[in-house]
């Protein structure tokens, strides 16, 4: 036996080092623990698993009532689907229901108004104080200065009207939307036999960006794809719509009403064609002498022949229509327009529009609409159910003053720019959380959140004079009272004299203004619309660059237009109009837009819409014109006279 | 005992038609496609280039081509084209993307759905070099699902870690879904399973067709040999000379997409190959 | 020379041996092969004994062709009945079993083995009715599991379930590999 | 920490003792950019990518521009190796030691971008233990020849190195080191052999296989990339192996190399420069007379945008200098002329490289999309710079303790006597 050595020392170390070593690879134990390391740095979330089922619903916060089946894992919603096709609101159900940001409890105002500070309190204490205060004002004899906003005629809407109205208050008003614009400029609103049409002649209604009740339109534009039915869109903006259509009619910005008037203009002239309209003769008249069809070529940038042309096919056409409502979530409010529009119907007695109204909805309280309302109306208390006019309506900032000398409750799920000025928030329900006659809720409710119907049944329970306003307490039983739609039997009129101040405003504003030569008007994009979509993140994803692009809003301008004020693309610039002035605005140069207009993407610039809907670009409405129009009582905001720098 | 032979080889080829025609730009595609691939969600996903989501709903204008008011506009929702190349010479049929990946974590599936595999992905971003149509996304960022936002989370997408590549399948989780439904019901034939994607599925208009190639009788295969078809800027399609088609083809691959877009109109055939034709 | 390599080579093996073991072991504990287990279970008496051979009894799949893998406390209460009798002559009665009792009907007590990661879209159906041409099953329980009915510890017999031993058997079975088969 | 202190006084004497204003500042600035890349390094690492103005469409950005750089210049190690050893051109061998570590440090920073481009990196490993191969022992994808062949010659490149550190005056002493390091010597002709077969495949694949081979993509595809990407490595590579030698020997104020080597060195550069300069010429007239139109596009298309068509214009400008200042003699031999002439090649070299990915990734992939830009951020900046300012202090440190320039050794060696 030889002596160890530390040279044997040595090799005994090394086996053992190589051989720890080799054993540990080979066991696959490094590799194995890359993976792990790999896995654990990035602490992946797995999605709860659980069994699939599917389960239906029906939408009670929309007023076309959206039928949806959804895919369900376990207790979760994972999906909505559906075959009928679904309005944009209903489709991101899963994403208001899963919203971070719901409100979980009734909230009560802290701080000042505006502030966005609230502290959770019960809802027997929010029914509670909210009853006492209406109950002293009913007290005091001063009912009607209860007013309520309501976003949509939904049943929500319609309990609503009927809580208000039975408390003695005239003032409910509903967000302005075709239905509500078109029954008050009308007499009723319009129903459109669009599946029997051969020849509809669209002013700049968007009819399948949007438009009315989006998944119904998209239904109606396949079949008019099947049957050849021909469109004629006039549109300033290259849109969708105008894209789709058989005919684009370029127009001027804003000039959709001085075609129409054109039209009828060569109908009633050209054609000896008649309405049977109240005042039409009285109309005509004033048509005929104050817009001769060279005024009118001159203003719409459409040809004399043009015109001419589109009138003769309109009058020839089978079973043509006329569509009026200009937009396509927001809807342009000028009660000329929608009459001059209905008018062509009338004259060409088309059969495929008839005017309708719903039993259990009044859009004319005290003011004519929302709009003249906020301007000049007064209120003590006011509800706000879903509505956001703060955002909205281009009275936002007069909204938010009146608002904060007054007692605001807002119902809502999730927080909008109108909440932050309310004194109680209520929170309401997605309708994959409330049940129907004909489904079960889909999912729970969240945490403390109720049902809009069960919070204003049990308001008006609360309430001494309301007390009895409804015979039930289930939000379920409320279905029963919904109510019905019926054509309005009301006799069309031309209104010329509320209307005559109007035409001679039109003929102002179109003509060349050096001030401010330029027309802002909105344009919308997908799932956007009008703002609704902003808060869901998957809104976000699905925005095109050419709309919104790294935090920047950018508004289109023709090019040469462009090159006229030196503008390149993704420049900042400023615009500016009698109301006041919108910056950090980018430039996006493109042909699909008239030369002389900027047109501004509508439903951004949110102050307080969930993380994802607030601080994203500019909201126009706040320098968008603002002269509200006597018969809709709404402001008519769509072309603007704007300049930029 | 003779029991019926239980096919097991897969014989389908999915395809995609998309009519332009019909497309009115809702976005619902979008919504639903999102939704059902559990696409990551940020506080503010403006930074389009860096934003992960398989279906991009493109704005397409031919304001490169026409002034206004000769313009038109269209959207064109943009998924994976499921390219599948050609024979050219020696090289054999493959997607380029496929071919490229260093650590074989995509490969073209039996039904000729390219797949991708997150947990087998380095990150390396070259098939996204390779990728013509910018369809596959990276995670820049860590995946995000803020709050409840987990609960409405699809249990058959895996949510991909931070650094990997994340691709349009086709919603290939729904047809092996859809498999052992029929599997449950006694179907056992592989190619009696037919699905629809997300996308397809809650089409409004019926813009979107989905179904197999390889079946002439099958609406896809029926439309996309229409003349209204047209593939995104695969020149090759425009080669109407056979013999010549066949000696490009031999030269070299072209992506060969297997989702087909269908108008009648002319400018947007235009707008989506780089010269212009008319 | 010779005295070197030995030298060298003992403790080479010897370590080999050693850190291979260790290393195994935290890799086996990493890729969780091992389950704990609340309620002790004996697949070899309920097989044997009882005569369950059907491991759908409780095993079983959901109406859309999911697999629904360990049975709730509510499968097991459907024999063992929570008001039965807790004793009886004849084998062919379950008896209450009073360690169910601290548990609702929606538990399940046991963890999984060969739990498959959130990325594989493992059908056990589509497995388990796979047929050869002459109409013999291509894979059963055990060709995975391991030959559970024999057990009645937690271990597992046929060690981890790898990507290797799916695309092993796949080849043999001439399946396809391509990854979008369980991938998604 | 006392101990601490006096350590850190130790390191600090050790670099800064001795040295000119000029080279204090240089060292801090050189010292500061590697701070940068430390701390922006883990940003990368712990926190993603996202940090970066890399994105789906531009999906490489300035990383990827310093891989190929460096790659294509470092390709001067092995053409040079190949010449000295194989070719026996012993003139070569005073810039030897200088060629090997330089062609080290390039490759070693290469694998350092690669690894800061991967979204993964603690997956780095996959591209070895799931390699793409296609048929046969070719590969199917060009990254896994990169990662194979490139590791490989790292590999090689070390054992290059070793006898640099092995003469080190220190450990030459001892005689094993010694006889370890005179036998390394002798049989480095395999080396530089085995450097070169395996050199052909990754400069052909990382350069220009890489980009070559992507079909769908009209900007890239050209199937002579790969072997023009050879061509270039070496005729770029040996102006630059030139080049940096030629840099110290001014800073230093000493001859490190002797004056015929770099113009040896420089000669055969612009000789096969030669051969680049046509390949690329045939390239450009492919590109627009054959592969633009095959994929549906024109040419002067694809090279608008932010980067334009004056990149090409650049690269044809700097083409004349190494053509004409490094293949007459009358300028060659001009110190003046040569340093330009050398200049100019790497000028050309880097350019390429540059308007290969910049216009690749800026040019639209859709006819209704406009170029894009790439700007880097800080990050971006501060790990590139950084790593070539650790490069830099790698040089240095090289030409302070190692005998990197054996001529210098030489000198000095006969000075003493």
């Amino acid at each position: 036996m030889k002596k160890i050595e530390r040279k044997d020392f040595l090799k005994l170390g090394g086996g053992a080092v190589l051989g720890g070593l080799s054993g540990w690879v080979f066991s696959g134990a490094p590799f194995l623990g890359f993976q792990w390391l790999a896995e654990w740095t990035q602490d992946q979330y797995v999605p709860v698993k659980g069994f699939e089922k599917y389960a239906q619903a029906v939408s009670d916060s929309c007023p076309a009532g959206c039928k949806v089946s959804v895919r369900m894992i376990g207790e979760r919603a994972v999906k909505i689907e559906s075959k009928e096709g679904v309005c944009p609101s209903c489709h991101n159900a899963l994403q208001l229901t899963y919203h971070p940001e719901r409100i979980s409890t009734p909230l009560k105002r802290k701080g000042n108004k505006g502030d966005g500070k609230f502290a959770p309190v019960s809802w027997d204490e929010a029914i509670k104080d909210i009853s006492a205060k209406m109950n002293s004002i009913i007290a005091e004899g001063k009912a009607n200065s209860i007013a309520a906003i309501n976003k949509n005629e939904s049943l929500n809407g319609q309990l609503m009207e009927k809580f208000i109205r039975s408390a003695g208050s005239n003032n409910v008003y509903y967000e302005p939307s075709l239905k509500s614009l078109t029954s008050s400029a009308l007499g009723g609103y319009v129903n459109y036999d669009f599946a029997n049409t051969d020849y509809i002649l669209s002013f700049g209604a968007k009819l399948v960006e949007g438009w009315d009740s989006s998944a119904d339109m998209q239904k109606i534009f396949t079949g008019w794809k099947a049957r050849g039915t021909k469109i004629v869109q006039a549109d300033t903006v290259c849109t969708m719509t105008a894209s789709l259509a058989a005919e684009w009619v370029p127009v001027k910005p804003g000039t959709e009403a001085i075609l129409a008037f054109g039209i009828a203009n060569y109908l009633i002239t050209g054609k000896r064609l008649n309405s049977t309209g109240e005042e039409f003769g009285k109309w005509s008249q004033l048509i005929i002498n104050k817009f001769p069809l060279a005024k009118v070529a001159s203003y719409t940038g459409v040809s004399e022949d043009k015109i001419k042309k589109i009138g003769d096919e309109f009058s020839k056409a089978k079973n043509p229509v006329a569509v009026a409502g200009k937009g396509a979530c927001g809807v342009s409010a000028s009660s000329a327009e929608i009459i001059a529009i209905y008018c062509l119907n009338t004259l060409v007695k088309s059969r495929a529009a008839t005017l309708m109204k719903n039993s259990a909805v009044t859009y004319t309280g005290e003011f004519a609409g929302l709009d003249s309302f906020i301007k000049n109306g007064s209120f003590s208390m006011l509800f706000l159910n879903n509505a956001d006019p703060v955002y909205k309506s281009v009275f936002g900032e007069e909204l938010k003053k009146k608002m904060e000398k007054a007692f605001v409750v807002s119902i809502n799920p999730i927080m909008n720019d109108s909440a932050n000025y309310a004194d109680y928030i209520l929170p309401s329900l997605s309708f994959l959380e409330t049940a129907t006659p004909e489904n079960q809720p889909v999912v729970a409710s969240f945490k403390e959140s109720k049902d809009t119907k069960e919070v204003i049944i049990s308001l008006s329970k609360a309430i001494e004079k309301t007390k009895n306003t409804f015979a039930f307490s289930n939000g379920i039983d409320s279905f029963k009272i919904s109510g019905k739609e019926s054509a309005s039997g009301a006799r069309f009129s031309f209104n010329v004299d509320k209307i005559k101040n109007e035409l001679d405003a039109l003929d102002k504003k179109f003509a060349s203004n050096a001030e401010y030569p330029l027309f802002m008007i909105p344009v919308e994009a997908p799932l956007v619309g009008d703002g609704d979509g902003l808060a869901f993140p998957y809104v976000l994803k699905s925005i095109d660059p050419t709309v919104f692009y790294r935090e920047k809003l950018l508004v289109q301008i023709n090019r040469e237009t462009g090159k006229k004020y030196g503008l390149s693309e993704n420049e900042s610039i400023v615009i500016k109009s009698e109301r006041g002035k919108l910056s950090k605005v980018y430039v996006h140069l493109t042909d699909t837009v008239a030369p002389d207009t900027v047109a501004i993407p509508l439903g951004f610039g949110h102050e307080s819409y969930t993380v994802y809907g607030s601080e994203k670009g500019v909201n126009p409405k706040k320098i968008m014109a603002a002269d509200v129009d006597p018969l809709t009582g709404t402001a008519d905001w769509w072309s603007t006279r704007v300049k930029i720098s | 005992m003779e029991e019926k032979k239980i096919e097991v080889k897969m014989k389908r080829r999915w395809g995609m038609v998309v009519d332009l025609d019909k497309c009115t730009g809702c976005g619902k595609c979008s919504v639903a496609c999102n939704q059902e691939n559990n696409m990551p969600i940020f506080e503010d996903d403006s930074d389009v280039p860096k934003r992960v989501a398989f279906l991009e709903l493109m704005k397409v204008t031919n304001d490169r081509d026409a002034k206004f008011p000769d313009v038109k506009t269209a959207y064109l929702p943009k998924m994976c084209q499921q390219c599948e190349g050609n024979n050219s010479g020696k090289h054999k049929a493959e997607p380029p993307c496929v071919s490229v990946c260093p650590a074989v974590a995509t490969d073209v599936g039996d039904d000729g759905v390219v797949s991708q595999v997150w947990s087998r992905c380095i990150g390396c971003r070259y098939c996204q070099t390779a990728c013509p149509y910018e369809a596959r996304a990276f995670n820049w960022w860590k995946p995000e699902y803020d709050g409840s936002f987990k609960k409405s989370l699809n249990t058959e997408v895996s949510v991909a870690s931070r650094g990997t590549i994340v691709k349009c399948t086709f919603c290939s989780h729904i047809w092996k879904r859809e498999r052992d439904k029929a599997v449950a019901k006694g179907i056992l034939d592989i190619n009696d399973v037919s699905y629809t994607p997300a996308c397809v599925g809650t089409c409004p208009t019926g813009a979107m067709v989905f179904g197999d190639l390889n079946d002439p009788d099958s609406e896809v295969s029926k439309l996309a040999s229409t003349d209204r078809a047209v593939r995104l800027t695969n020149v090759i399609d425009d080669e109407k000379n056979p013999e010549k088609k066949k000696a490009l083809l031999n030269k070299k691959q072209f992506a060969n997409p297997k989702v087909y877009y269908l108008t009648s109109q002319s400018w947007l055939r235009d707008m989506m190959r780089f010269k212009k034709n008319s | 020379m010779r005295r070197s390599l030995l030298l060298f080579f003992t403790p080479f093996i010897i370590f080999t041996w050693i850190f291979f073991g260790i290393s195994q072991k935290g890799c086996d504990s990493v890729m969780q092969a091992d389950a704990a287990k609340k309620i002790p279970f004996s697949h070899k008496t309920h097989v044997e004994k009882y005569g369950i051979s059907d491991c759908t009894t409780c095993h079983g799949y959901e109406e859309n062709g999911r697999f629904k893998g360990l049975p709730t406390i509510a499968e097991c209460t459907a024999c063992h009945a929570r008001d039965g009798v807790t004793t009886s002559d004849d084998h062919s009665v379950p008896r209450k079993k009073t360690m169910f009792d601290s548990y609702k009907d929606s538990d399940q007590p046991w963890g999984s083995f060969a739990k498959q990661p959130d990325l594989v879209y493992f059908s056990h159906n589509v497995v388990m009715t796979a047929k050869y041409e002459d109409g013999r099953l291509k894979a059963r329980c055990g060709s995975c599991h391991g030959d559970k009915a024999l057990t009645t510890d937690t271990k597992m017999l046929k060690g981890k379930m790898l990507m290797g031993q799916c695309m092993d058997c796949h080849t043999a079975l001439n399946l396809s590999n391509k990854c979008a088969v369980c991938h998604d | 920490m006392d101990k601490v202190k006096k350590f850190f006084k130790a390191c600090y004497d050790g670099i800064f003792a001795g040295t000119s204003k000029n080279m204090r500042i240089a060292l801090y600035v050189l010292f500061g950019l590697t701070a940068l890349f430390l701390i922006f390094a883990i940003q990368i690492l712990f926190w993603g990518l996202g940090y970066t103005d890399m994105d789906n469409n531009f999906t490489w950005g300035a990383w990827i521009i310093g891989d190929l750089g460096l790659v294509g210049l470092g390709g001067g190690a092995f053409t040079t190796g190949y010449i000295l050893y194989i070719f026996r051109v012993d003139k070569l061998r005073p810039i030897i030691n200088s060629t090997v570590l330089i062609g080290f440090m390039c490759y070693l920073f290469t694998f350092v971008f690669l690894l800061f481009d991967l979204g993964q990196p603690l997956r780095c490993w996959f591209g070895f233990a799931y390699p793409n191969w296609g048929k046969g022992v070719y590969p199917a994808s060009m990254l896994t020849e990169v990662f194979f062949c490139l590791s490989f010659y790292f590999c090689i490149l070390i054992v290059e190195l070793i006898p640099v550190i092995l003469e080190h005056k220190v450990l030459i002493k001892n005689k094993y080191v010694a006889a370890i390091a005179h036998y390394m010597h002798l049989l480095m002709w395999t080396m530089a052999a085995g450097g070169t077969f395996l050199s052909f495949f990754h400069q052909g694949s990382l350069g220009g296989g890489m980009w070559g081979a992507l079909y769908a993509k009209t900007v890239w595809y050209s199937p002579h990339f790969f072997y023009m990407a050879i061509v270039a490595a070496m005729a770029g590579g040996t102006s630059f192996m030139t080049l940096i030698p030629y840099i110290a020997s001014k800073i230093l104020n000493k001859e490190l190399v002797p004056m015929e080597t770099f113009q040896l060195l420089a000669r055969i550069s612009g000789f096969i420069f030669i051969f680049y300069f046509v390949f690329r010429i045939f390239d450009i007239y492919k590109a627009v007379a054959v592969y633009s139109p095959m994929g549906g596009r024109a040419y002067t298309d694809m090279w608008g945008g932010y980067y334009g068509l004056w990149m090409l214009v650049l690269e044809i400008i700097l083409f004349v200098g190494p053509l004409v200042l490094l293949n007459v003699k009358k300028y060659r031999d001009q110190e003046k002329y040569m340093v330009t002439g050398l200049a100019c090649a790497v000028g050309a070299i880097v350019i390429s490289k540059l308007s290969v990915l910049l216009h690749g990734f800026a040019a639209p992939n859709f006819p209704w999309k406009g170029f894009t830009a790439y700007g880097p951020t800080i990050q971006e900046w501060s790990i590139t710079l950084g790593c070539f300012a650790v490069m830099i202090l790698i040089y240095m440190a090289f030409v302070k303790w190692f005998p990197l320039f054996p001529h210098l050794e030489h000198d000095e060696h006969e000075a003493h006597h």
